[in-house]
């Protein structure tokens, strides 16, 4: 996953900030009108010419991928990539395919989505209304801390679950992505908290609004669209992760994409080019399925304070 | 809540106390501040001097280990690699997601279509990314074998198997699945400028592409830092796409330094070598972040 | 600086000797790091009085206020509200209401919603809550608003239910933070007067920041100028408007300015002369001028009389370069001697043609004259 | 739980606590291809034969993506029942730091000193006198596998060295075929590179470089041949662009290509893809050139576990191991040879009996698992990698190897 340092500043444009603004195109067939759609359809078949291929090859049987192109339908549709992919692709001894993955990878990340959320809106919240001393450091030092490598990580992480005594246990790995979750959403969070009037919190105060309080009852309902936009980045994030879950899982819990990585790379006799493709597209569905439902909630919810440095 | 008690005279020591819900709050973030970035990032500076085979142990070599780094043609060329790709990838996403998100903005019909299918491969993994782009630009069946079949006999286009094109396949693919994100983000920053600059532009006469680039390009100015540094950051953090689409080869010609540290931490069984290399690119992290920090946060205290 | 606070703090402890104090702020200092912001202030605010904190941008006057409403720690010196010491008390225990610029409402709630958030937290039982909403709807004539949403009000029913939201608290003391300044002209002088109203009917103590001086010479019972995180001067609208403490003050009430000119006073404070010009200061109310070889002389366009004949000792030369007319009255710009520019209050029928010589009369009670080094009334 | 009894017995010569069975054991292991998880199959079969659970853990990618997993686990405090690793010095600090199981009882018990051959073998599983992994086969990784097809279509004789392999390349070339297939990861090109100093360079340079770390012969004019006929080679492979090695196999057992270097494992693709030894494709050990092989192999390692009915297991499965039936079954399976030579392996094909021939007469050097660390290894494998896939010289090539080498000693 690409690291989505979103900054989120005042919804006050939220409104219009979904209306195009630049300048107006002339008449439907004018010349730049053809350069812009031709332009947009050209970008469109480079960012859809893997999904094609994903797709149409997941459909083909071997034969007919040694001998056609990548690029052709199916001549002869079939589902038994899909089948094998899902539910008899071997790793090892295991030939269930993906399905076990599946629920793996839910029961990892519904949790880890729920609690790094939850840690980080507090913080957030915390860093902007409610500073004490030394708030801003620590802040700092997360912001730095987005940008450490992971693998930098992974072995101080291993002492210190090992201590903790939660090492490949679910606990653990929900740990692990509540905090490599933590800057990004931190960051997420605290700047469109700081968009929020701060009046608001004043008010709030007089009216004798605890800490709890005012994040339930007044920051969370106002603060829709960058949950949104969190809980999109965190589940594909989380769905996504491979390194976290292939060292701190075992067998027993391999999420989706490590099942992905075993069966694409347990290569017994030839290649199946297209159970690997029905297999990727199934890892890659649930994110997919959650951009192209809620893509537009994604793009509002960053729309929805304009980005600022 | 800590402050229930009306209190009388100066509660130095009860100072503490005061707001103790948002501290408790905050603990989550600041054991994880000082616990693991800092903490973590100290440790493995610290074993970085040590010689540590397969378990960390405290037996100090100095700095040998970054002397073997710097004389390792492998960490240099992960290095020059990730350079190479960096300020490409740098340039053509910052571009592509502009020109992208300036497309976008024109009014266009289906603006929501092609708004998803930019965006759509963010949702992908680099594991996903890397396989199916490893398939598309494959010689034997991919673009190169669709071309000749079209009667182009002689069409080479097989940047993977070429130490000296291979960077380009890593960028092809790397930009599919991150543009569409910036160009959100620019789509984000465009709609975020005043509709009355449009109108004096217009008033003034000014072409349109002399507005985007002598006004709304400066205005944008604070959206092109964050896009950079998130590019940024990304891009030293460069592993599983490599890993999924090359696996660093040919040779070692896409070899990065993630993945160098990768190895020599548990294929090579050398932490003190792993750590070391995992130093520098902390530190070459610093280098980014700096200038950043010192730009966005350098002017303003208490603003 | 240590004069000017006492002069602050004594011309408070006059007006307010018989009355009882509703608020008493005391050596209060507020600083960030090493940067001080409020320094050693010293405010007494009588029950049921309007206090109005005046002064340009970044003075301090919302800090304060904030303060006040214990939404900011202090860092020094002690607050105390009805008798009560609150300097470490939550913002909802200190018996205060708050009004913002920005109303502040919780979108996400109705007007009943943001009325009843505060007494709910505070475990109100749910009739009295119902009680009090009436009584505060009623008294705003916001009932038809009730159960709407803040985005669907208007700016100015907006702000009537940010007043609503202090009133339902019941407390003796209001903090106003600029509350109008969000509205355009027409509203904002109907709500100043029905802030009046409600202060003249509830009749409890308003704090109240600005950094318009017609709300505050029109709604304060006394104003505190501030500047640079200290009170220049703390008195009734009328003493701050002839009496102007120092410079700052006497430069930042009134519109236009008051006329300042440059120069010395001679024959043991007896006159004032700039230039070639010279002015008796005889009639001046106020402390011993005495001879100060730079002084300044403050005269409000009010204050100068223009005639058509110089009195020497009474009258300074000048020639007319443009004249307003505002409507009930007319304003008259001049330069005089060096170049220097005034104004002049003049009724409005009376025309002056650019480039008339005239001489300007001076009203030397009304004046005011200034040390230029202390920059204090004299 | 039908062979309940019959495998009790087998293993009566372990010391068991009593009413222990059906114990579940999580073994972790990176064998994922067709011809390896036959032989895992095996394995499994047996230990849920004998009344436990064999609980299957592969990490598919290959040992440089497995190893950190399991070592992680295993330092992390949450480690696996066993787990394999080669021979040699990849598990060593792991036994040194105390988290392995000590086989000891296990090994005198079934009196592995006697059966284990060549002894070298249980040598690597024993530190300070103690055992601490259960042997589990031998590999040779120097195999020159040729498909016998392409040379009967080209009408010329199936080459009997590596030679006679290079001077047939031009015509394989000609015949638009791949000459030499080659994954593309750093490992395989070490093994090539290895191959062809024991085949080319002999028994002498080999000993001489990797035994006796002489590096004044590793930056010999005799190591030069080799990197120079490693150069060679190399060009027969330019357009070989898999990664993995059961790829590469493919493409000989396809026709794609007409050899491959690989080690003894690759068997058990071609026996996998119904192929014949001798018929089908041909195999030389020693690239043909000397009859002599590095061994290395496979062993099982057992961290320690705090409940004590694993423990029980542990041992229960690592006799298993060992056991002549375990050891028959697997190694047919997968190709390597037994670690025992008290066995009957009449059933092995045409090539794995040249192997167990070489090995019955002793024409065996230790493997570079079991002389060089694993960071040397790596160290090798990058610069191996670039040399195979770039234009670098042989010269330039040797000076580095000879660095690398170094910083082992």
């Amino acid at each position: 996953m690409v690291d989505a340092a979103i900054i989120i500043t005042p919804p006050s444009v939220a409104v219009s900030a979904v209306q195009p603004r630049g300048a107006k195109p002339k008449a439907r067939f004018s010349g730049s009108n053809i350069m812009l759609y031709g332009t947009l359809f050209v970008v469109s078949v480079y960012y859809l010419l893997p999904l094609w291929v994903m797709v149409m090859t997941s459909l083909k049987g071997m034969p007919e991928i040694r001998m056609g192109n990548i690029f052709a339908p199916p001549v002869e549709i079939t589902f038994q990539p899909w089948v094998k992919a899902w539910s008899e692709a071997c790793t090892g001894l295991n030939c269930d395919g993906l399905s076990r993955g599946f629920w793996n990878s839910v029961w990892i990340t519904v949790p880890s989505v729920i609690i790094s959320i939850i840690v980080a809106s507090v913080n957030g919240y915390a860093l902007v209304n409610w500073r004490f001393k030394g708030s801003e450091v620590f802040f700092t030092i997360l912001i730095f801390g987005s940008f450490i490598p992971y693998q930098i990580m992974l072995y101080p992480i291993v002492i210190l679950l090992r201590e903790l005594g939660i090492y490949g246990t679910l606990y653990g790995l929900i740990l692990v992505h509540t905090i490599f979750g933590m800057p990004i959403l931190t960051l997420l969070f605290r700047n469109y908290f700081s968009s929020l009037p701060e009046e608001l919190f004043k008010a709030a105060r007089v009216d004798g609004a605890g800490f709890w309080r005012i994040y339930f009852q007044i920051m969370v309902p106002m603060s829709l669209p960058i949950f949104v936009v969190a809980l999109i980045l965190q589940i594909t994030g989380i769905w996504n992760d491979f390194l976290f879950g292939v060292v701190f899982t075992k067998p027993e819990t391999y999420p989706m994409t490590v099942q992905l990585n075993n069966i694409v790379n347990s290569v017994q006799g030839v290649k199946e080019y297209n159970v690997n493709m029905a297999a990727t597209l199934l890892t890659g569905l649930v994110p997919l399925i959650i951009y192209f439902v809620s893509g537009k909630l994604f793009v509002r919810g960053i729309a929805a304070g304009a980005v600022k440095g | 809540m800590a402050g229930k008690q009306t209190r009388t005279g100066r509660p130095t020591g009860l100072r503490l106390f005061r707001n103790l819900n948002a501290k408790v709050a905050a603990v989550p973030m600041v054991l994880t501040t000082l616990v693991v970035f800092v903490g973590g990032t100290l440790w493995t500076v610290l074993y970085s001097f040590t010689n540590s085979k397969l378990l960390p142990r405290m037996q100090f070599v100095g700095l040998d280990q970054y002397k073997r780094l710097w004389s390792n043609d492998l960490w240099n060329a992960a290095i020059w690699n990730l350079a190479f790709y960096g300020v490409m990838s740098l340039v053509f996403t910052i571009v592509m997601g502009f020109v992208l998100a300036v497309l976008l903005d024109q009014k266009i019909r289906f603006e929501d279509t092609f708004r998803t299918i930019m965006l759509y491969p963010f949702a992908l993994s680099f594991i996903v990314t890397g396989l199916v782009w490893q398939w598309i630009l494959n010689p034997e069946m991919g673009i190169q074998e669709v071309v000749r079949r079209m009667g182009f006999e002689t069409f080479t286009f097989d940047p993977l198997h070429n130490p000296s094109t291979v960077l380009y396949g890593l960028l092809i693919a790397g930009l599919w699945q991150g543009t569409g994100f910036t160009m959100c983000l620019m789509l984000a920053g465009l709609r975020g400028i005043d509709e009355d600059i449009w109108k004096a532009a217009r008033v003034d006469g000014i072409p349109k592409w002399k507005t985007y680039v002598y006004v709304v390009i400066p205005m944008m100015r604070p959206v092109f830092v964050t896009t950079l540094v998130i590019v940024a950051a990304g891009i030293i953090k460069l592993y599983d796409l490599v890993v999924a689409q090359t696996s660093g080869g040919p040779g070692n010609a896409s070899q990065v330094p993630a993945m160098y540290v990768y190895r020599y931490m548990f294929t090579a069984q050398n932490l003190g070598q792993g750590f070391a290399a995992s130093t520098m690119m902390l530190l070459s992290v610093l280098i980014v972040l700096i200038p950043w920090a010192y730009l966005e946060f350098g002017g303003k205290k208490h603003g | 600086m240590n004069s000017l606070n006492q002069t602050a703090t004594q011309a408070a402890a006059e007006t307010t000797a018989v009355q009882t104090h509703s608020i008493q702020v005391k050596e209060l200092t507020l600083s960030f790091g090493s940067v001080s912001v409020l320094k050693n202030m010293n405010i007494d605010v009588a029950e049921g009085e309007f206090i109005v904190l005046l002064g340009p941008s970044g003075c301090g006057k919302s800090t304060l206020l904030n303060c006040l409403a214990g939404l900011l720690d202090i860092t020094d010196g002690e607050i105390w509200i009805k008798g009560k010491n609150v300097t470490w008390a939550e913002p909802s225990e200190r018996g205060i209401g708050m009004v913002f610029q920005s109303y502040a409402l919780y979108p996400q709630m109705t007007v009943r919603g943001n009325l009843s958030f505060g007494l709910k937290n505070a475990r109100m039982p749910k009739d009295e809550i119902e009680k009090r909403i009436a009584r505060a709807a009623e008294i705003l004539q916001i009932e038809a608003l009730l159960d709407r949403k803040p985005a669907a009000l208007s700016g100015g029913q907006r702000q009537r239910v940010a007043i609503g939201r202090a009133l339902v608290r019941d407390v003796d003391v209001f903090l106003f933070d600029e509350p109008l300044s969000n509205l355009d002209a027409k509203l904002r002088s109907e709500l100043r007067v029905e802030i009046k109203r409600l202060h003249s009917r509830l009749n409890n103590t308003m704090v109240y920041v600005t950094h318009d001086q017609i709300e505050a010479l029109t709604l304060a019972d006394r104003i505190a100028v501030m500047r640079g995180g200290i009170i220049q001067q703390l008195a009734a609208p009328q003493e701050i408007y002839n009496r102007p403490s120092n410079l700052f003050v006497a430069g930042f009430i009134g519109s236009p300015s008051m006329n300042f000119l440059h120069g010395a006073t001679i024959e043991g404070g007896g006159a004032f002369q700039f230039g070639r010009t010279r002015v008796n200061l005889a009639g001046y109310e106020g402390g011993a001028v005495l001879d100060r070889p730079r002084a300044i002389l403050g005269l409000r366009p009010e204050h100068l009389h223009i005639q058509d004949h110089a009195e020497p000792g009474l009258t300074i030369p000048a020639v007319v370069e443009i004249d307003e007319p505002m409507g009930a009255d007319s304003l008259v710009w001049l330069e005089a001697e060096g170049g220097l520019k005034m104004s002049v209050r003049v009724p409005v029928e009376r025309r002056m043609a650019a480039g008339t010589e005239v001489h300007l009369k001076v009203d030397i009670p009304k004046a005011s004259i200034f040390d230029t080094g202390t920059e204090q009334r004299v | 739980m039908k062979n309940w009894k019959l495998a009790a017995g087998l293993l009566l010569s372990v010391a068991l606590p009593s009413g222990a069975y059906a114990t579940d054991l999580e073994v972790t292991h990176w064998w994922t291809s067709g011809g390896e998880a036959a032989a895992v199959a095996e394995l499994a079969k047996a230990f849920d034969a004998s009344g436990d659970h064999w609980v299957d853990g592969a990490i598919a990618g290959g040992g440089d993506t497995a190893r950190p997993v399991m070592i992680a686990r295993i330092t992390g405090g949450d480690p696996m029942g066993a787990t394999q690793f080669n021979h040699g010095q990849q598990a060593l600090e792991l036994v040194q730091a105390g988290l392995m199981l000590d086989l000891t009882d296990v090994a005198v018990a079934n009196n592995w000193k006697d059966v284990v051959n060549p002894i070298s073998l249980l040598e690597g599983c024993t530190i300070d006198g103690k055992v601490y992994c259960a042997p589990m086969n031998i590999h040779s990784p120097e195999w020159l596998w040729i498909n016998n097809k392409i040379y009967e279509d080209l009408g010329i004789p199936i080459p009997t060295n590596w030679t006679e392999f290079v001077a047939s390349a031009p015509q394989v070339d000609a015949a638009g075929k791949i000459p030499l297939a080659l994954g593309r990861q750093p490992w395989q090109s070490t093994l090539a590179f290895n191959a062809i100093a024991v085949g080319v360079g002999g028994l002498d340079l080999w000993k001489k470089v990797n035994v006796d770390k002489d590096m004044d012969v590793a930056a010999g004019p005799e190591m030069l041949k080799v990197f120079q006929a490693s150069a060679d080679a190399r060009k027969l492979a330019v357009k070989s662009t898999v990664q993995d090695w059961n790829q590469a196999t493919n493409m000989v057992i396809t026709g794609d290509a007409a050899g491959q270097i690989m080690g003894d494992w690759a068997q058990g693709e071609f026996a996998v893809a119904g192929k014949v030894a001798g018929k089908d494709y041909t195999c030389l050990p020693g690239l043909g050139l000397n009859a002599y092989l590095s061994t290395g192999g496979d062993a099982f390692y057992f961290p320690k576990l705090t409940d004590p009915d694993k423990e029980a297991a542990q041992k229960r499965l690592a006799a298993l191991l060992v056991s002549p039936e375990v050891q028959v079954a697997f190694n047919l399976k997968k190709g390597s040879l037994p670690i025992r030579g008290d066995i009957d392996m009449s059933a092995a094909n045409d090539c794995m009996k040249k192997g167990l021939e070489i090995l019955k007469s002793g024409n065996v050097v230790p493997a570079g698992d079991q002389v060089w660390s694993p960071d040397v290894q790596t160290q090798l494998g990058d610069m191996q990698s670039e040399f195979w896939s770039g234009d670098m010289t042989p010269e330039d090539a040797q000076a580095r190897y000879v660095e690398i080498l170094k910083t082992g000693l």
